[in-house]
């Protein structure tokens, strides 16, 4: 309590005690940064700014984004809903056929978007096998709906979300599951105060990609719900319907999804995304 | 003609079935000539032909794409060599019982959107017979919208004639009389740098000629 | 002896555990062993944390079938296992919190807890931000406050500076006095055996070699360990043992003339101080230690490396 | 090493000692399962055998397949080359600006596909802003190249890689890497000795999902390489084009796709994956 | 004091640390302490681990700018940090190995330091697969193979059992005696202090409060916690100190009317034997250590709750 010298004021970010970052690994860290960047910007650079101003200004734009938004958003909190528990399963139950499991949970992540759509349709269409009984019993079909695009981002972002917080869930230790098991805590109460605050950098990180996945998803939505503005039409979808128009027009619209993607992921402070 | 030539036709994905049928027939007729083809969008191949991507025919579904190319001066007066028509096609069974344009309100139909070749002669023929339904989506291409028939997706949908023929028994089709006046030209130009000028002219004169003919006929086209 | 109402465990882990433990409600078992005895395994075993075959009763519950977390057991981990992600106020109150006791009360109980141990004032600090030994009373609170009905201490003094070792006994020893459940205490220091405890188990290799007060544990220790441990020199006879202890010990630079029938060469290894004596560790034929005076030390030089003899009265040796 | 009683003969996968998992984890991830594997099972219920033996036989199927592999696993690799170094500065190295580099490395993972082969030409098509000056200089241009396919795939996979890998280097505790520096190690042995086989299980996870994304990838592949058989064309490629023909075809193509997967999958062993 | 050859370190560490420490080569400084008081900060510091402003110098080169790489010192850490992906075998190769000594030398250094350890059977297991005793010694053996230039043990001896800690303590003294580096050892215990020791600093509150010899330090603490440490009862008189030995304090349950004139009434807070006698921690004014025969604490009943008078002769006071 009674320290030898008070913390000095300043901030400053201290020297890495362990020395420099040895070039041999900042060398391939910068050339990764400029393959991801540079199309950005030159991306940035092609777009005409006075189709920006028109995409911006534009109802069916809006209605897209905010579509986007909606339906990225709640395909990543049901992925939360879903995949925590089936990640937390694969961590740390040791159940026979566990491989086999996690195979088949990667495999959607293979399919081609496209072929996603057309799976989701042999399933949950409006003749697909759960699909066609749904629609009879309850006139309730996903296709066409804002439900089914959610149903299409959920099918993309849930293996994304799943490999990785397993991942997360497997480096938070069950050495502290076996403390709070001790100290009285059920497996689902450790769940929920040990391993999931522990596994948080892991399982933000995850959330994040699947949210990207699932933001920029298009293949398996027009697929299996087409495309109508204010319903289905998200933002890729009217970005690749509008590319047969007028490619000036994707460049901006791109650049709008870009940029509400930037100030999200900026917004999502710094330990949201991985914790020191 | 050339031994050993290879012919790089860019082509609408429409064509897929026409063209690769076209290809091998050509390939019998030249001897040591292999035609290649890569099939996508319209708007991409106009694109990726402006760009200089390899190849030495680009045949597109429309007048807009084709123009990409040409404005990119990539392409010389291209030529219109096949029309499409729309018409409607349903699930064998047609179990919504749609019979002309006028049957669709009240059903689960589609049609492509405005923004594609498609979808441009869709709302065509749809404002010429005054017809307000409202589809339940708006389908980004012609097969995608042929197919949420095919699966059973949808009751109905706007496609044009070559899809229905492509589908064969799977579907009912149904003729729009309103959509003889609103046919769709497809465009083929020989691309500037093509490797072998000739051998693309070649190919324009068989793609019109008596093969080209039976060939796109079969496939639901019509002639220019 | 029956197991009613106190602790009686038989348990087995392939390879490394083979022990049946009984105790009464209050007692406090020592269990003392060389490293890898399988102290740990056992202590983890009876939380139910390591799968062993056979089985734990308490107070007339059995246990055996049970998961940990419905033993009510207190565990103080050899590796601590502080929660990282809580402070040290949460990882207390952690305990009180999953077993019903309202969020405040359950603070304010961990705040008593950490006052106790004298790391009150570090309450809002992870685990990170805390020394070694602050930790360790950290992990102490945290088993106590639960109030378990079977508390298992693996080397809870470890790290702990000598002031708060002591006072941390004087507070345990209290504590255990009220407390009628059964305490299961891993130790390698004689001290903890022989003020905490009520039984002594001597661990090794996975074996009970010995239980008993640990007065008579320490009078008459079976294994080298336990002679070490409570500072006796124990020489195997056949199977008899014979101790005693190290100031009976005499040491000599020269063969001894004296009366003593027992004495054997050797070489000082060490030599330290040992409350007003200098502890000598002698090695020879048997690794002995004898307590001599600091003037000894200095006349005859008894310095590591010397070969001196030792020799010991048969009076002051214990058989048994 | 004496131990009181010999180990057992037999290898019975022990009971979990903090008791079965709850049920309240239990449900939701079998219903993740069920989500994921119900539109493959229907999947491939819906395909037809002869159509699928007829994909088997194609030529220009086992190009497709081929070379999807190809560029897959080469853009892989790459990955981990650029991408294991860019995830441990990102873990490890403290600097300016660190959130805004980790925010532009997810950013391209938002991009549609097609957006991203858009991007892609504007930086490196034939007359993008470093492609123009490359195709002047040497010649070599990427588009309508099987390079061009890795770089699209690359530019897709990477962010899914980078965000994954750093989680599982978080994850591989500094005080390790401590701890081998004052062992005489530099920062570069303790990288290849230390800290990469500690995050083993979460480099191994990012590369199989970067893999699987890139082995799906399709949009940005034929927006900027086209679509040429044996060069350029994979197999979401060939589905894609396929489908304007036959959409049962699609369902065969994908099947094999999907097995092909699996088996890789399956065949690198659970501890590639992740290990217990 | 120069630090020329040996060790001279001025370290400052904001809030936690802030000391001067010099050392000749060979030196062994044993640096004790109360929990919290920066040992653990210091020797993290002096490996280059912990930021700190200052300067480190040993043996005319400084350290001061180099990365811990370069500064060829060995640790044990308190938390051990063993590579939990590799063998103990593999753990005490790893120094050897970056230091550009071939595999198959390497494998054999550790293999050696291993046995002397009496972990040599256990080097194919990962540390997750060792008791917490043998995992301390393969950490003992991973910080010595390298023959570091400074040795900086953390706690070396926690969790190891008695007869090891001896063994240890002989082998390293050995070991010490030989290298003429400079060692720095923190440890809680006076044994380590006292019989491994050249000099012994204490520090407190981040600050060296005494540094001299292990006798000196011993006869004359500073600090309550060095006096509790070597066992001394200290009593703070102004700027002055007074010890005296826990065998000169007379214990009695009433006033006691002799000639000392130090007396203090307090209550037995514990009863522990040590050596021959039994030792007394009792509360009052100043908390005080007393030993008294077994004999005495029967026939007195000095249990603990016992209020009792302490007495000491001045003759048996040393002032300082
Ligand atoms: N995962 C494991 N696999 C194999 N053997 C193990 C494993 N964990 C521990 N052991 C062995 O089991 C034995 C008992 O270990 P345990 O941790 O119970 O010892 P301990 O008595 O607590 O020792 P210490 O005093 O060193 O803490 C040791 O020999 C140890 O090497
Ligand atoms: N990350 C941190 N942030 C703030 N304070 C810290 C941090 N780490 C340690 N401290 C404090 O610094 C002081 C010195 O800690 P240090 O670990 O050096 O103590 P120590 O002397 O090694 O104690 P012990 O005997 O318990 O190991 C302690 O009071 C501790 O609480
Ligand atoms: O350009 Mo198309 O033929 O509508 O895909
Ligand atoms: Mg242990
Ligand atoms: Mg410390």
């Amino acid at each position: 309590m009674t320290g030898p010298a008070a913390d000095g004021g300043s901030r400053r970010r201290p020297r890495d005690p362990l020395g420099r970052a040895p070039l041999v690994l900042l060398i391939p860290a910068v050339l990764a940064v400029l393959l991801l960047v540079t199309p950005l910007v030159t991306m940035v650079a092609a777009t005409d700014p006075a189709s920006l101003v028109a995409a911006l200004r534009s109802e069916a734009v809006r209605d897209a984004l905010w579509l986007s938004i909606v339906t990225s958003t709640a395909a990543i909190v049901i992925c939360l809903v879903l995949g925590l528990p089936l990640a937390w399963v694969l961590a740390r139950v040791d159940f026979r056929g566990r491989r086999l499991v996690r195979s088949l949970v990667i495999v959607p992540m293979v399919l081609p978007p496209v072929v996603a759509g057309i799976a989701l349709r042999t399933a949950f269409g409006r003749s697909g096998l759960l699909g066609e009984p749904l629609l009879g019993l309850t006139g309730f079909a996903f296709p066409y709906t804002t439900w089914g695009v959610v149903l299409a981002h959920v099918f993309v972002a849930l293996p994304f979300v799943v490999i990785s917080m397993e991942g997360g869930l497997r480096a938070a230790g069950p050495v502290y599951d076996a403390a709070a098991a001790t100290l009285g805590a059920s497996r689902r109460l450790t769940f929920r105060r040990v391993t999931v605050p522990l596994a948080m950098p892991g399982i933000a990180a995850a959330l994040v990609l699947g949210w990207a996945r699932s933001l920029g998803e298009f293949g398996a939505t027009i697929t299996f719900n087409g495309n109508y503005p204010g319903i289905t039409q998200t933002m890729p979808t009217l970005i690749y319907v509008e590319r047969q128009a007028d490619t000036d027009a994707v460049l901006a619209l791109s650049l709008v999804m870009l940029a509400v993607s930037v100030g999200v992921l900026v917004a999502l402070r710094d330990r949201w995304l991985v914790t020191a | 003609a050339d031994d050993d030539a290879t012919l790089q036709i860019l082509a609408a994905a429409s064509l897929t079935d026409a063209f690769t049928e076209l290809g091998t027939r050509f390939e019998a007729e030249h001897d040591g000539v292999d035609v290649e083809f890569s099939f996508g969008s319209s708007t991409d191949l106009a694109q990726q032909a402006a760009d200089g991507a390899p190849g030495d025919v680009l045949a597109t579904a429309d007048e807009d794409t084709m123009a990409i190319a040409t404005a990119a001066g990539a392409v010389a007066d291209p030529l219109v060599f096949a029309t499409n028509v729309m018409v409607i096609v349903t699930p064998q069974d047609n179990p919504a019982g749609v019979r002309s344009l006028d049957d669709l309100a009240g059903t689960t139909w589609v049609r492509c959107a405005d923004e594609a070749p498609c979808g441009k002669a869709a709302r065509a023929v749809l404002e010429r017979a005054g017809t307000t339904a409202r589809p339940a989506s708006l389908e980004e291409d012609a097969r995608a919208t042929l197919d949420k028939v095919l699966s059973g997706e949808a009751d109905a949908s706007l496609v044009y004639a070559t899809d229905a023929a492509s589908a064969g028994d799977a579907v009912t089709t149904i003729d729009i009389p309103a959509a003889e006046r609103e046919r769709n030209p497809y465009l083929l130009a020989t691309l500037g740098r093509a490797g072998d000028a000739d051998l693309a002219g070649e190919w324009a004169a068989f793609v019109t000629g008596p093969d080209g003919e039976a060939v796109l006929t079969e496939a639901g086209f019509s002639r220019p | 002896m029956s197991g009613g109402g106190g602790l009686s465990a038989r348990l087995a882990v392939p390879a490394r555990l083979d022990v049946e433990l009984t105790a009464a409600p209050g007692d406090v078992v020592a269990v003392v062993g060389p490293n890898g005895a399988g102290k740990t395994t056992l202590v983890q075993a009876l939380a139910g944390l390591h799968p062993a075959a056979g089985t734990v009763r308490l107070g007339g519950t059995d246990l055996t079938p049970l998961p940990p977390q419905e033993r009510h057991v207190g565990v103080v981990f050899q590796d601590r296992r502080l929660f990282p992600h809580l402070s040290a106020l949460e990882n207390v109150a952690f305990g009180p919190r999953t077993r019903g006791v309202a969020a405040g009360r359950a603070r304010a109980v961990a705040r008593d807890w950490l006052d106790r141990l004298g790391v009150g004032a570090l309450a809002a600090r992870r685990p990170g931000e805390l020394s070694g030994g602050q930790a360790q009373r950290v992990a102490i609170a945290r088993a106590l406050a639960t109030d378990p009905a079977l508390l298992l201490l693996d080397e809870p003094f470890t790290g702990l500076d000598v002031g708060v070792a002591a006072a941390l006994r004087i507070e345990l020893a209290g504590h255990l006095a009220r407390y009628d459940g059964v305490t299961v205490l891993v130790t390698h220091d004689a001290i903890d055996a022989l003020t905490l405890a009520t039984t002594v188990a001597v661990l090794d290799g996975g074996r009970l070699v010995q239980t008993g007060p640990p007065h008579e544990v320490a009078a008459r220790p079976r294994t080298e360990h336990v002679a070490r441990l409570v500072g006796l020199n124990v020489i195997r006879d056949g199977d008899r043992h014979r101790a005693f202890s190290p100031s009976a010990v005499t040491v000599s630079v020269h063969v001894p003339d004296d009366s003593a029938r027992h004495r054997w060469p050797g070489t000082v290894r060490s030599a330290a101080p040992h409350g007003d004596a200098v502890r000598l560790q002698v090695h020879g034929d048997h690794d002995l230690i004898a307590d001599v005076t600091p003037a000894a030390t200095r006349e005859l030089g008894l310095v590591p490396g010397r070969r001196v003899w030792l020799s010991v009265k048969e009076t002051a040796i214990t058989t048994y």
